[in-house]
């Protein structure tokens, strides 16, 4: 049992040992069946108790998409905003209350096309909360049109010709807004999702995981190339630190470096030459190789691109105040007075 | 015209100086940007104020950063009106106008009054700088200055002699010109030195040179006066007679910042203030981001979207969440101020008006944004909206602004405007212990608690914020079930809700002060205003009245909902007049609410209104005289073309 | 309750049915959403709009794309509504329901006339589906159901036993249940299959298992009708006079789609529609990017943000500029609007309204983005707003859109909604030869031209698009000169050219059609209403005086600005009613201009007027009955709990 | 003489041979004397002749900024817009009418903070633009304010305790939205800004030039360091594509690569190991490499870091549409009458 105080003064409680039932809320889940999001939200729900935060210290807070009803189905305090703008509302809580753990639930439209730019400026800041992308590459909750992580040419209901233009890359944006920790992982790897989430939301700083969802509906088996059971080893790259990168049913196939482009090793006899991942370089060149990679040219890498230490935002502005308060002694009735006064009798 | 004064080092005794008294003086400076006419116009302000009189300012500058030195849109302005009595406007038109160039000459001797005092650098008008300011001849010489009292005296040729043997070339010695023109008038109106001695020691104390350079162009300014003959007058205006008290200057941006600081003591809650920079609004941001000791975290978001999205995020984390803007940026915030609406969270918007549509003219006031904040946001959607109206009441109005949004759940807009935020005057500072403490209160968990059960007489939600152990709850911007919360799409419920959300600012009614008239409670006529607009329609009814005409004034400085007396004070009149800064944005409300047919009277023009404008409407109402016209002299902005 | 019908194949010679004439009958099909309700809907309207009646539509969708199956959320429903006369609302109540599983009932029968037929399918009433529909016993079986005409048939097993042998499992069978259901009530009401099979037969030709499937349920669903004695009465309604023509049927949506491709190939300008996809607006996005091959590009922007700054860099290079979105869309859009406003060029905006504030139902309609179309921009800045007020209208309002901000160069806002957007009626297929052209014409460089100079009958700048030669000039959102367009902050000129762009507006009211009243010219009460509320009051205040009622109605398809005879035909009547389904938005405009007393219905429910609920305020207003009280039936919702 | 048609059947009339001045509009330019954007206007107008583009096909369109006052001085078309949206404008101008050559100016403010967004989403569609962001790590029009590329911990009207943000590197986000011409040039060097921006301008497809501006108002010397003429061949780098990269007064220096990190090499006497520039690779990985490069570390790359080709938005739309035309045979009346008809008569 811990006990922790939160801001205002508020006591968050004693915290007893909690269990996945715990961060199940009473709302009927409203996804249609078989969609990814089950699965996520599953994982999430399972990852929470290891935190070992009260619930009551823990806010999702989404924007508008299929993706972000999640907040409805997590037993915690919950935000379902505006599209595009849960993270600027989660900037603001998590300056104003450091001490909150915060989870930002987003899509590949809701935080990729409409809010875009504040994905970048919160991971320049590197704002200390856990950002969680459901890609499915369409729009699901409008009904199919296509998203800027479409394929470029995909046919979709507002696009009948094809697409015309070359989709973005979540990690991509990621690492160049200089995000501290960047991962993907995808919905029907339950075991690794759930340990990717668990290490996002350790991460101090802006976390970011990319979660490859599939939307049955609107764009089903979009990752099933590469993500179904079995298949996995030997299409996705499982990143692990430390260790040199191999893949395939039985770890046979490894990845080196020919200048700046990574090749595949078939049937690697020894780990000499493969690239060893480290995603803990402060230079993010490794992780922009292995963003490149893409199936079937490549195995998908999955896994934890970068995670760094850097000073957060909300730490950096709560210290400027309390230095300030500690040096400056705030007297309202001085402040009024600064500055030139005069006395009328 | 009188000749210039090269040759005063000659004179021996300085010449003797009528004296003339005068109740009421507005001078205006103007120059190029370059020219510190701001810092002329400030520290003229501090010492008439010291001295007792009672002062209103309205700063003016250039949209351009630095525009070419020398040009048109280059001129910075000040103007300054004092008095030793009650006054509420910085003046119609200047008294005195100081024109350091030809293009400041040009773009504000439109507004200087007929007969009125021009001093010039005659200096300056050479032939480049008359070409830069397109004048095709030079007007100190072609005889167009016949109608007023042209002072020309060489400004820069004298500064410079005066700083001789100072380790400055002719550029440093320029940049003291202000000082000396600052002396002049100060020397004009016998107001001593010493305030201005003060301040610069202060100011340029680590600068020994540029210290000794200004101060040696102020005293030979104020020596000028004192020993020529050019002015054959001086002039007094004596001190006003004030409530006692410690008293201090104040610009609206300066008030409103206080006023929310002000606000999170009341409150005991931190203040959050997520901005994105926009003239007229950066001051406030700029003022609270130095108050971090007092809690006061501010976030310089990435577009307006974002700040009012943190501020949002702050809201719901407990705190005294406030966000700030100008028009173009109130636009933006729209769709996620509903989202404040639908949540019924305690938020403040500043909108500091200015000159619209879209990017408008940024640096002119306006109060064109009253119905974009009524009705900005799609679906039925109402906030509080209130509005100072002088650039102290910003203190006072801020407060309020968060005692409603705090009590009720409600955003509130708080419609400022470029005049009033960059306006200054003199202010009795007060004290916090006067002023009563904010109430709020967050959610507990007590049995049977929801989120959206609402407080029997306000109207409001409960304040459930995230760290409170039993209260875990979902909010969002889709229609919510009344009590519990959960999404609903039931006919009857979101009729229900769009009532309640609307109820809540309409329950304010009775928590407001009635609206308060000035002059008859009955009569012919009532000058009806809000914002900005006050000095120069109290000031132009209490003329009026004056002259025995049955006209009272009201000034709303509540628009959503408006008192409760209202409309039993507009009925008491035979007629309504509501002039303001727009097309008749208040007046659609009024005749729409109350059917009572109230004649708007606009003014579009970037500028507030002047006292005679609004007694000359008065006039036309009252049937004194034929339709009233706006007249805008030629080139009379006080800067740009 | 009826006994179902399993041992129907036993019978021999089908049964003698009495067969009823009827004016009208209001059918709603209900189910889950993966149960093919809209399908049935559809091809029932289309089936009877052949046989020649006159046919209004209103589908309703569940919010979710997927609720769980047999979930009050996951309801899906389609009403229609037929008439041998001329109807304009999709019925006031449903005469009949079919409810596919208990949930479609729960969330449905609400709304069922009382002593209405209601046909379930009896196998879905199983534990597992009432208890998703929060039943706690059987409404079948505990007499709940006692005041309608109950048809329990076991629908999913007949259906089965009529797909034997098809090499499909269950859950394939169960998909084809639709087709069971509409074959039984095309029976019902003695319609041929032939329009459906016709249509089947294209739509499944490439996969003949289910159009077997599908036909099999179908044939099968009508010979129950025929051969069982489960139905007592056939119902004729015979087919209405309507005028001679080509018919087909149009939603709003589509009709707005296709107004709009007219509108460009009327005016030889190529159409550009920028957008983000939003419910209800989203079709309006697929249904353009279907028509490439007449030179339509779609832009699908990353916001709403991008697609009208896209549309006004389309409309800047001289093309028919379009941007289309629903209420929180346009509020993000308002900034940008305005500058679209400042420059000056012809745009239109399309905005589906849905209930708001904020997300709010984003699947039901409302009128509540009048005020924010009006007024939501900073700035004293007019748009010209047109609406619809029925769906196929969206065809012509459309090209009238674009003629006036052609003519006008000014944004024109399109005003549609969720019920306009998504309902759909039989429509008289015009012939562009018979509309005329639209005019406009890019600026020349003829002497003298300057880019902010004015028509002086319509107030229009020209349109001087990039690509001619002696023209290269500069626009934005900052002040500009009258005439030459240079950056401007004089006073005067601000005053003018914001009278001169909101005076482009006013000058429209030369150019559109008066208001026209259905009715007598003069009387007791006039009912004003606007959009897609025009069936229901045009049908109210027609029945008011079929019973001798002195009242006359008006529909506003202009609401920015007004027709010229508005005035004169408010002033003609002693009352003046105005419902809309939002807080009372034209009422405050119409009191504010014309100071007239009009009485506002509001109804903020998401959901269209009834018919009968505005005669009971039309009554109210003429004294003929108590005040009228909105009654919303628990848990009436066509969809969502 | 050479003499093209645009949309809309407007005769573009006859080229003839132009000149700077041509290019000189009637506007008095209003920047503060000393102004970066003046070197700017200045390069620019002498480069617009050299493209041989009439001038009344070309446009310039801008948002609000010092910076974005650039269309006023130019005698071209021009759009002063509003604040971070230059870049829609010009992609639905030039979607519209693909035959005009639009430019977009922008400053680190309205390019990169409230307009962030759109760059991203311009890059990734490689609509033919070419845009210029004026960066002078300062919001100049309203009066000093940080900016997205204001330093850490810089003391400006809007930070008087320091800024709590990392900035983000323009060339970086353009290379992670895919741009598919990156370039960077600095005020000060008139030739080397001329010749970038005329490549810029050649480039078919977006191409994004990043100018190193001072601000000497707000933000002085920003660049001094390395970008006043004495010390500008010791401490940038200027790149060349196929050459190896040397910089230095008498190029002694070179650029090699450790690992994934860049390191100097003083007084390298021969050009082996030395990194060769190509902006050209697919793959953006030496572009990201450079990008990493700051003074005073390093010398700091200027030129153009990417070049590559690729089908543009505009061009794509536009063959949809004139495929659709070619096939479908428009018939307007055919269309009103798809689907289900009845004759009433
Ligand atoms: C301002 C605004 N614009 C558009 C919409 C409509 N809208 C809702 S969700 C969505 C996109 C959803 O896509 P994504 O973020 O990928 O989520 P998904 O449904 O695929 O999980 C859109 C365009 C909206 N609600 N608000
Ligand atoms: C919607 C909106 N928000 C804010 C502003 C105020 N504003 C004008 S320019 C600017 C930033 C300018 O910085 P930058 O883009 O770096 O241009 P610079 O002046 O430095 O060239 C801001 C915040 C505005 N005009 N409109
Ligand atoms: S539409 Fe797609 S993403 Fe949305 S709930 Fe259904 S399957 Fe999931
Ligand atoms: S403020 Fe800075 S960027 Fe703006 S014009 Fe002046 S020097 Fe240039
Ligand atoms: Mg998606
Ligand atoms: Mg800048």
């Amino acid at each position: 049992m811990t006990s922790t105080v939160s801001a205002n003064g508020l006591l968050a409680g004693d915290l007893p040992v909690l269990t996945r039932k715990d961060f199940v809320s009473d709302q009927e889940v409203r996804w249609c069946p078989g969609c990814g999001d089950y699965s996520i939200l599953a994982q999430m729900q399972k990852m929470l108790p290891e935190l070992h935060v009260a619930k009551e210290n823990i806010v999702f807070i989404s924007g508008i998409g299929c993706s972000s009803r999640f907040p409805y189905y997590v037993e915690t305090y919950g935000f379902h905003s505006i599209h595009g703008r849960a993270l600027t509302i989660a900037s603001g809580l998590k300056t104003a209350r450091p001490e909150l753990k915060v989870f930002v639930v987003t899509g590949d439209g809701d935080g990729l096309s409409i809010g875009g730019n504040h994905l970048l400026h919160a991971m320049r800041r590197n704002i200390d909360l856990t950002v969680v992308l459901f890609n499915n590459r369409i729009y699901g909750l409008t009904k199919g049109q296509f998203s800027p992580t479409s394929e470029f040419g995909k046919v979709t209901k507002s696009s009948p010709y094809g697409t015309t233009e070359q989709p973005l890359n979540p990690i991509r944006i990621a690492l160049a807004a200089g995000a501290t920790f960047v991962a993907r992982s995808v919905d029907r790897d339950t075991k690794h999702l759930e340990e990717t989430l668990f290490k996002a939301a350790q991460h101090k700083g802006i976390s970011f995981v990319e979660v490859y969802q599939n939307c049955n509906i609107f764009n089903d088996g979009a990752y099933a190339a590469f993500a179904e059971k079995d298949v996995r080893q030997e299409r996705m790259l499982f990143l692990e630190d430390g260790k040199p990168m191999r893949f395939g049913n039985n770890r046979e196939h490894g990845i080196r470096l020919n200048g700046f482009t990574p090749e595949v090793v078939h049937d690697a006899e020894s780990d000499d030459g493969l690239i060893v991942h480290d995603a803990t370089m402060a230079n993010p060149l490794l992780a922009n190789i292995l963003v490149g990679m893409d199936y079937p040219n490549y195995p998908v890498p999955i896994g934890v691109f970068r995670s760094v230490e850097a000073p957060t935002y909300d730490e950096l502005v709560q210290k400027q105040v309390d230095a300030a308060k500690a040096k400056e002694k705030p007297d309202f009735d001085a402040l009024l007075r600064s500055g030139e006064t005069w006395e009328v009798s | 015209m009188v000749s210039n004064g090269l040759m005063t080092t000659e004179m021996h005794s300085p010449p003797e100086h009528v004296v003339e008294e005068l109740d009421r003086v507005t001078i205006r400076f103007a120059g190029d940007s370059g020219d510190g006419m701001q810092l002329t116009g400030t520290q003229f302000t501090r010492t008439t104020a010291v001295f007792g009189n009672d002062i209103a300012t309205l700063p003016d500058y250039p949209a351009e950063i630095r525009a070419p030195t020398g040009s048109l849109p280059g001129v910075s302005g000040f103007q300054l009106s004092f008095s030793s009595s009650d006054i509420r406007t910085p003046g119609d038109q200047p008294d005195v106008l100081v024109a350091m160039n030809p293009a400041a000459l040009k773009t504000n001797l439109g507004d200087l009054v007929p007969g009125g005092l021009l001093i010039v650098d005659e200096d300056e008008f050479n032939p480049a700088n008359l070409k830069k300011a397109a004048y095709t001849s030079n007007p100190l010489e072609d005889g167009s200055l016949r109608g007023f009292q042209v002072v020309a005296i060489h400004i820069t040729r004298q500064n410079e002699l005066a700083l001789e043997g100072l380790p400055l070339n002719a550029a440093g010695k320029f940049k003291s010109r202000n000082f000396y023109a600052l002396g002049l008038i100060l020397w004009l109106y016998g107001r001593p030195l010493d305030t201005t001695v003060k301040w610069a020691e202060e100011r340029f104390g680590r600068s020994p040179e540029t210290l000794d350079a200004n101060l040696r162009a102020l005293y030979a300014g104020h020596a000028f006066g004192e020993t020529t003959e050019v002015f054959h007058t001086r002039y007094e205006v004596a001190p006003a007679t004030v409530r006692p008290g410690t008293y201090r200057h104040i610009s609206g941006n300066e008030a409103t910042a206080l006023g929310f600081v002000a606000a999170s003591i009341l409150s005991g809650l931190p203040l959050f203030y997520g901005s994105y920079p926009i003239t007229p609004a950066s001051d406030v941001l700029h003022e609270l981001s130095k108050l971090k000791s007092f809690g006061v975290k501010t976030f310089q978001a990435e577009d307006e979207i974002a700040a009012i999205g943190a501020a949002i995020g702050a809201a719901y984390g407990g705190h005294l969440a406030l966000t700030g803007t100008s028009g173009p940026g109130l636009a933006l915030k729209s769709e996620a101020l509903n989202l404040a609406v639908m949540t019924e969270l305690p938020l403040v918007v500043i909108d500091v008006q200015r000159a619209g549509p879209s990017t408008g003219m940024p640096t002119k006031t306006e109060q064109s944004d009253l119905l974009q904040a009524m009705f900005g946001r799609n679906g039925d959607s109402a906030v509080a909206i209130v509005a100072p109206c002088t650039p102290a009441d910003c203190f006072m109005m801020a407060i309020e602004a968060f005692r409603l949004a705090l009590k009720y759940m409600v955003p509130v807009v708080f419609l400022s405007d470029g005049y009033l935020g960059n306006g200054s005057e003199p202010w009795r500072i007060p004290s916090l212990s006067d002023i009563p403490k904010l109430d709020w209160e967050y959610a507990k968990p007590v049995e049977g608690w929801q989120p959206y059960l609402r407080n029997p007489e306000t109207g409001a939600r409960t304040w459930a914020v995230p760290g409170q152990k039993g209260l875990e709850h979902r909010i969002g911007g889709l229609e919510k079930s009344g009590q519990n919360g959960d999404i609903s799409y039931d006919p009857r419920n979101h009729h229900e809700m769009t009532l309640a959300r609307m109820g809540k600012v309409a329950n304010m009614t009775r928590d407001i002060p009635p609206l308060e008239v000035s002059g008859p409670s009955e009569g012919e006529l009532l000058v009806l205003g809000w914002g900005g607009t006050y000095g120069a329609i109290s000031s132009a009814v209490e003329a009026a009245r004056s002259q025995g005409k049955s006209v009272a004034s009201a000034h709303l400085r509540y628009l959503n909902p408006f008192p409760a007396n209202i409309e039993s004070v507009l009925r008491s009149y035979k007629k309504v007049l509501i002039p303001e800064l727009n097309t008749g944005q208040l007046s659609l409300l009024i005749r729409g609410m109350f059917l009572v047919d109230a004649v708007p009277f606009n003014k579009i023009s970037g500028q507030p209104f002047k006292i005679r404008e609004i007694q000359g409407k008065i006039d036309e109402v009252l049937g004194l005289r034929g339709p009233y016209v706006l007249d805008f002299p030629q080139g009379s902005a006080l800067s740009g073309g």
